[in-house]
């Protein structure tokens, strides 16, 4: 009894002591921090009178990605050295999930968007990844004073975010002052579900069957397909959700073949179980020349190959624009090169060149702009990028790229390879919108 | 009163249920059965609709029950003798997938063998398997669970789910946060096929590992010395000391069985679905505990029972085609079922009152 | 037949420090968003939760408080508590954003302007209507599973807060008809506020707190909700129904004997527990703007019911510390330690990469070295003391 | 001092005892001779049954000492004393209730591990309690009231102790069982066992108890030969139910 007590004191003390000390080192070192800027941001690289801010998922399964388009970010600002113009920026990377959850959280969403509205010298928000936070983060952060915050998403893919997708209110209840603050670069699902329904049909596929991670992307992405290929004259034999904590799917699968289907489309992310899927799809289904395997750009991800072996082999996978690894245009190159100098890694994410690529939305927006935010908003649409690093494309006037393109990749050997790429037709990507 | 059939000290423990007098008895039984007719409808409409994808579909519930089981049976085993949800039982089947992933596929290389180099580099990873997690599991419980032996009711529980924390990200910094998979290590050449489907090797050894473990498991507990003794301090603890039984040994025995068949279910899922991550021993350790609830919670066989029922609902849900509401939908009918299981019998389906512990 | 009377506990207000104590730290809590403003350039901002984040620790405070009325003062453990926030967060959903277009407009005090589509009711009204209608769902779940004892009824519960986000999550396509949207949840939600009306007639009160530069006004508001249920919680525990909770967590079988009705008295508790969890379900969508299904999983439960735990079952105090100090580590402390820390030591640890370890190692540290919680209530005190004296006594009732 | 003139087998001295801030024994010395049967008598609450849980180790004293055998028991487990020779039939039976009546004699002999004694000191409990043999298959939370108690004293014997300790075995018995159960204990004394033995049942207890002890809100207020305190003034009053 007394040992427990003694113990019990001694870690007390122990745990102050090292607080105590923590604290008092802190001062000098941390001195720097921004006013007003939420918890879950870092400490600011750079210096300059202005802020520009990320917000990606930090925690959890995301966040090897996340990293990288952190990294990318800070790239470009430093190649920039800080200076955009005559505005010296510095940079700081928030966090917009818990430790909790793992994943992005509304909450934090919310609140590091309520901190952005009080924090005056920032310039802009590089993010999210989720569009679930970005229809969080955007309408709070449109109503800032001075104007809306302008933000720029490398990896929001999420169709309502900019333009009407069938739910009641969008994309006008994103913006609530009617004056938009909002750019992306990534590739909107519905071109990516159009793009993987005409390469199927390419293929002479006739039957196939969905299945989607009953995550808000997944199930986005699912229905741009089911439509498009409706309209494609594909025939759908369902498009149900798979369970992302089931540890197999040999009975799903087994009853899938009962309707005979030629290909399966998978969307959803492969950290959602995705190996074992395509495992047990080859198990039950046989291999990807026997009935073919298409997933969509979630599963275009190192792990893919790495998660399901041999049973990937042959296996298609798409991603809107180009995999920033193969980028073939001089801009995007040299920014490979450069990132994987400057970070030591061989494998660039999905999204780490869109990343690089945001920032240089904005930065431009920036330059053009006279410095306020209003200004700044209204720069961001109509810019043309013909030297961009995911290559030539301009962005429109609701914020979307001009990149309509969708690469097709095939897994061979264990690497992801590009086949070819698939643009659809605006008329197509208009009717998987619905 | 006369409504239900249990000793004097359990009726007169349940004096909730005289507030709704027989009216439960007969119209829950009533309502239980039109329940239990349903779902045997549905059953059986699916046999004759489609007879090989139901028994490719049952085939697969019973493999995956396999692994339910022997999950449970750690949970049942803790909580018999501590009445102690013992959350960190999941994660230490996580530690079982991933020590035998280490073992039988990192260290001696499984994928590039077969025959009986492969049998033994399996019988090694299995056993690695159970020798590890019982280990992990007595360690848990003298670290974290001990020294509450005595504290209020619900501090063991916050300090279990704690440990839970703590040992799934103990896998994810050892392996990271990825899965980790392998190519499949067994044949998976027919045995005998079903409409087209296979049944190999990779099935049968769950079945082969699992039924000898129980079977061992049930001798352990009712013949052995420490089995006895631990059963003795599941009953009653003073009793048990009275015995001249350390009752802290028994208690530390029952961790260790626990946590062996918790190894040896990790070993089976990471041979059989051949990967595995750091979460996962959430759902499998939410649903084995719910196995162990629904066979009667400190009844092994209960415990066993219940696994093999959720494996067959979430086979038959996800596979069967005629009305089935879809894996998106699983989780919700075994609690459901949980739910009926504990109103009808509130004590599971093979297990005995509670109250007949002092 | 007359109940027997037992004593009232000795509470913690009752002696003048430790009302003084309160009253301090309520006063503090009231001037916080002020406190951090001011030190905001200093060193210690990065230690004080913003004021956005202050709102959430407050709303995570009532839940746990909520909770308080379930685990702590009727002792039925409760593993699914993220049922009723989810509740309560859909019922705003409902009631005050465009979910329900086709119904037209219906803008009843709501935070919109006149003539927006859907259904926009007073945010006051729909935080009180979510916590009625959870209420009311406790009492429906309560019904079936409230005669489970014990653990049995710690995992049927848990299996509802597993059952209610996969019907929220599998809620867009019910026979045809989208009731939650599904997987994408809901956005576009109205702000806390007073409507345009009530702003017309008194301008000090606006109509939208989301267009108010900073969230003091959420936080006052979350403050609010904290002290109501402090109060109520103080004021149901000195009652007769706070004593027959009491009586049923002791001994429950010796309450039924003593006429404590059982059934009503648990409902009772879980509908009281429902009603805070589902007004601050409502209360943090309204802030967030937005919910969706990812928002409530078993972790969120486990994380309320750790606040009760660590806080001390059963004592207000206790658990309003508990869970003020635990949403603050999972909100802010581990971010603030983790910077601290590498910044002192120079390295650059991954903090959020450790964070849920972090979290756990904490947890098992902190019951083991207080297994009775921070401030454990008065007569769980007194049990634990009887137990540190002798260890190897096992509780028994023949003898003492 | 002592009547028999046999060997001090346990002793204990100024014995003191809580529960959290009750003080169940209040400095208990008592002392049991090889081979005698010494009861413990008192009220409800007197402390009889602590003092029992407390020689057996399931309650630690603040203070005092315990020998047995010359050896201090006062800081030994409990599975220490039990294998020093001290086995006890507790209060209210307490079987392991969902193990057969077999089961339950055997763990009895958890200690042991001399299978052929075992054998012989089952069949030696067999003979006590016919009962037993007959159900001893069944399980233990299904017998008769009598049949458990029975369970229980062979259940203690079956540690083959020095010492037996007994807590109340007339308890709520038919006077039919009440005598069979008082010839056995006198019987097992008889075959060298010494008892140790708490009863309510004072005036039984007194009859084939060789010494006494009265216990009173947790002390000791009169110790002597059963004889003598069959005689004593007090006793009859208070504990035998005579005025």
């Amino acid at each position: 009894m007394s040992m427990r007590k003694l113990g019990s004191i001694l870690l007390l003390a122990g745990a102050t002591a090292v607080l105590a000390t923590a604290a008092a080192s802190a001062g000098p070192l941390s001195g720097k921090r921004i006013a007003g800027l939420p918890n879950t941001c870092s400490k600011p690289v750079g210096h300059g009178k202005y802020v520009i801010a990320s917000d990606f998922p930090l925690q959890g399964s995301l966040r090897p990605l996340s990293v990288q388009m952190v990294e990318a970010v800070k790239l470009e600002l430093k190649k920039m050295h800080y200076k955009i113009g005559k505005y010296s920026v510095q940079f700081v990377s928030c966090d917009d999930s818990t430790a909790a959850k793992g994943s992005w959280d509304p909450q934090t969403c919310t609140n590091n968007a309520n901190s952005y509205k009080s924090v005056t010298n920032l310039l802009g928000v590089i993010g999210t990844y989720n569009s679930g936070c970005a229809e969080i983060i955007a309408p709070i952060i449109n109503r800032a004073p001075g104007g809306g915050i302008p933000m720029v998403s490398p990896a929001n893919t999420y169709v309502g975010l900019t333009k009407k997708s069938g739910v009641a209110g969008e994309p006008q209840k994103y913006f609530p002052t009617g004056k938009r603050n909002y750019a992306r670069v990534a590739v909107p699902d519905n071109f990516q579900g159009a793009a993987d329904a005409l390469y199927l049909k390419h293929r002479h596929i006739k039957r196939v069957y969905v299945l989607n991670d009953a995550e808000a992307y997944g199930l986005g992405i699912a229905n741009n397909f089911v439509r498009a290929a409706k309209k494609l004259g594909l025939t759908v034999l369902g498009n149900s959700k798979w369970d992302a904590s089931q540890p197999n799917y040999q009975s799903l699968y087994q009853g899938i073949a009962s309707k005979h289907p030629q290909a399966i489309f998978l969307a959803g992310i492969v950290s959602n179980n995705g190996g074992q899927l395509i495992k047990d799809k080859v198990s039950v289904l046989g291999n990807n020349t026997k009935v073919l395997l298409l997933a969509s750009d979630g599963f275009n991800d190192s792990a893919t190959p790495k998660d399901a072996g041999n049973s990937a082999a042959g296996m298609f996978i798409t991603i809107g624009g180009s995999d920033p690894n193969k980028l073939s245009n001089p801009t995007g190159r040299a920014f490979v090169k450069a990132f994987r100098k400057a970070y030591h890694v061989k494998h660039l994410e999905a999204y780490t060149a869109y990343a690089g690529q945001a920032l240089l939305v904005l930065a431009h927006a920036i330059n053009k702009s006279d410095g306020s935010r209003l200004s700044i908003d209204k720069h961001l649409f109509k810019q043309k990028f013909p030297k961009g690093i995911i290559g030539s494309f301009k962005i429109d006037s609701s914020g979307d790229p001009s990149l309509g393109g969708v690469t097709v990749d095939v897994v061979k050997h264990g690497n992801i390879k590009a086949v070819t790429t698939v643009n659809p037709p605006l008329s197509l990507a208009k009717a998987a919108l619905g | 009163m006369g409504t239900s059939v249990g000793t004097a000290a359990e009726t007169s423990r349940r004096p909730s249920f005289a507030l709704v007098p027989r009216l439960r008895s007969r119209a829950v039984a009533v309502v239980g059965i039109l329940l239990l007719a349903l779902v045997a409808f549905w059953l059986v409409e699916n046999a004759v609709h489609d007879i090989r994808q139901f028994a490719l579909v049952s085939l697969n519930g019973i493999t995956n029950g396999s692994i339910y089981a022997l999950v449970a049976i750690g949970y049942t085993l803790v909580y018999g003798i501590l009445e102690l949800i013992n959350f960190a039982h999941g994660d230490v089947f996580s530690w079982g997938a991933m020590i035998t992933y280490s073992v039988a596929i990192s260290w001696l290389g499984a994928s590039g063998h077969s025959g009986i180099a492969l049998f033994g580099i399996l019988a090694v990873g299995l056993v690695c398997a159970a020798l590890f997690c019982a280990t992990l599991n007595m360690a848990v419980e003298r670290v974290a669970y001990r020294r509450l032996r005595n504290a209020p009711r619900l501090a063991p529980l916050i300090t279990a789910i704690g440990m839970s924390f703590v040992l799934s990200n103990l896998i994810a910094v050892v392996y990271g946060f990825n899965y980790v998979s392998s190519e499949p290590l067994l044949p998976r050449g027919a045995l005998f096929t079903i409409g087209g489907q296979a049944y190999g090797w990779d099935k049968l050894i769950v079945l082969l590992i699992t039924v000898p473990t129980l079977v061992s498991l049930m001798i352990v507990v009712k013949r052995t010395r420490w089995g006895k003794a631990m059963r003795a301090t599941a009953q009653n603890r003073d009793a048990a000391r009275l015995m001249g039984i350390d009752v802290d040994r028994a208690i530390a025995f029952a961790f260790g069985l626990g946590g062996a068949l918790a190894g040896i279910g990790g070993f089976v899922y990471l041979v059989y679905f051949t990967q595995g991550r750091f979460d996962l021993g959430f759902r499998i350790g939410l649903f084995a505990f719910t196995a162990a609830v629904l066979g009667g919670i400190g009844n092994i066989l209960g415990a066993a029972l219940g696994g093999y029922l959720i494996g067959f609902i979430e086979n038959y849900n996800s596979g069967l085609t005629w009305h089935a509401p879809g894996p998106s939908w699983t989780e919700s009918l075994v609690f459901i079922l949980l739910i009926l299981i504990l109103v009808f019998r509130p004590h599971g389906l093979l297990g005995e009152s509670l109250s007949t512990r002092s | 037949m007359r109940r027997p009377r037992l004593p009232a506990l000795p509470a913690a207000t009752r002696t003048p420090l430790a009302r003084l104590l309160v009253a301090a730290c309520f006063c503090a809590l009231l001037i916080y968003p002020w406190i951090y403003s001011k030190y905001l350039t200093t060193t210690l901002t990065q230690w004080l939760p913003d004021t956005s984040t202050a709102f959430v620790i407050l709303a995570f405070t009532v839940m746990g408080l909520g909770l308080n009325f379930v685990v702590g003062y009727a002792g039925l453990l409760d593993l699914g508590y993220v049922a009723f926030f989810a509740a309560g967060a859909y019922i705003a959903g409902f009631l005050a954003s465009e979910q329900f277009a086709n119904a037209g407009s219906v803008v009843f005090g709501g935070t919109v302007l006149p003539g927006t589509p859907g259904i926009h009711l007073s945010p006051w009204l729909v935080i009180l209507i979510a916590a009625i209608f959870t209420a009311l769902l406790g009492i429906v779940i309560g019904i079936p599973t409230l005669r489970l004892r014990g653990d049995y009824l710690a995992i049927v519960t848990l299996g509802f807060g597993e059952i209610i986000p996969q019907f929220v999550r599998n809620g867009d396509n019910l026979g045809g008809f989208n009731l939650t949207n599904g997987s994408f949840g809901m956005n576009g939600i109205d702000g806390l506020g007073f409507g345009n009306r009530v702003h017309h007639a008194i301008h000090a009160l606006p109509a939208n707190f989301l267009n108010e530069l900073d969230s003091r006004w959420y936080y006052w508001t979350a403050l609010a909700l904290v002290v109501v249920t402090i109060v109520s919680s103080i004021l149901l525990r000195d009652s007769r129904l706070g004593r027959a909770w009491i009586a049923i967590r002791e001994d429950e079988d010796a309450a039924a004997a003593m006429g404590v009705p059982l059934m009503r008295t648990k409902t009772l508790s879980y509908a009281i527990g429902a009603f805070f969890g589902g007004a601050a379900g409502a209360l943090i969508t309204l802030q967030a703007g937005a919910t969706s299904p990812d928002a409530f999983s078993l972790q969120v439960s486990i994380f309320v019911l750790s606040m009760v735990i660590l806080g001390g079952i059963g004592n207000v105090w206790g658990v309003a510390l508990g869970g003020i100090l635990l949403a603050y580590v999972n909100y802010k402390g581990l971010f603030a330690a983790g910077n601290t820390f590498n910044s002192t030591f120079g390295t650059n640890v991954d903090i959020p990469e450790y964070s849920y370890l972090i979290y756990g190692v904490a947890i098992v540290l902190f019951m083991l070295v207080r297994p009775e919680g921070l401030i454990p209530s008065a007569r769980r005190r007194a049990e634990l003391h009887e137990e540190e004296e002798e260890e190897n006594l096992v509780p028994e009732s023949s003898t003492a | 001092m002592t009547a028999n003139g046999g060997q001090p087998l346990l002793e204990l001295e100024d014995v003191q005892v809580f529960y959290g801030a009750i003080h169940a024994l209040k400095g208990v010395s008592l002392r049991v001779d090889d081979g005698q049967i010494v009861t413990l008598i008192g009220a409800n609450g007197a402390g009889k049954s602590t003092t029992l849980r407390t020689i057996s180790g399931l309650l630690r004293p603040r203070t005092g000492s315990m020998r047995f055998d010359g050896k201090d028991i006062v800081r030994a487990s409990s599975q220490r004393i039990v294998r020093f020779g001290i086995a006890q039939a507790p209060e209210g039976r307490q079987l392991f209730s969902r193990m057969t009546v077999l089961e339950n004699l055997e763990m009895g002999a958890f200690q042991r591990s001399d299978r052929r004694e075992i054998a012989a000191d089952l069949d030696r409990v067999y003979e006590l309690f016919p009962r037993l043999a007959e159900r001893q298959a069944q399980k233990a939370g299904t017998l008769s009231g009598g049949e458990q108690q029975m369970c229980a004293i062979g259940r203690a014997l079956l540690a083959r102790p020095r010492l037996l300790m007994l807590d109340e075995p007339s308890m709520g018995l038919s006077p039919n069982l009440v005598d069979r159960i008082f010839e056995v204990i006198a019987d097992i004394n008889r075959q060298g066992t010494t008892v140790l033995l708490v009863e309510q049942n004072a005036a039984r207890a007194l009859e084939i108890a060789d010494r006494g002890y009265v216990l009173e809100t947790g002390r000791v207020t009169l110790a002597d030969s059963a004889a003598a305190l069959r005689s004593n003034e007090r006793v009859r009053a208070s504990y035998l139910g005579e005025s």
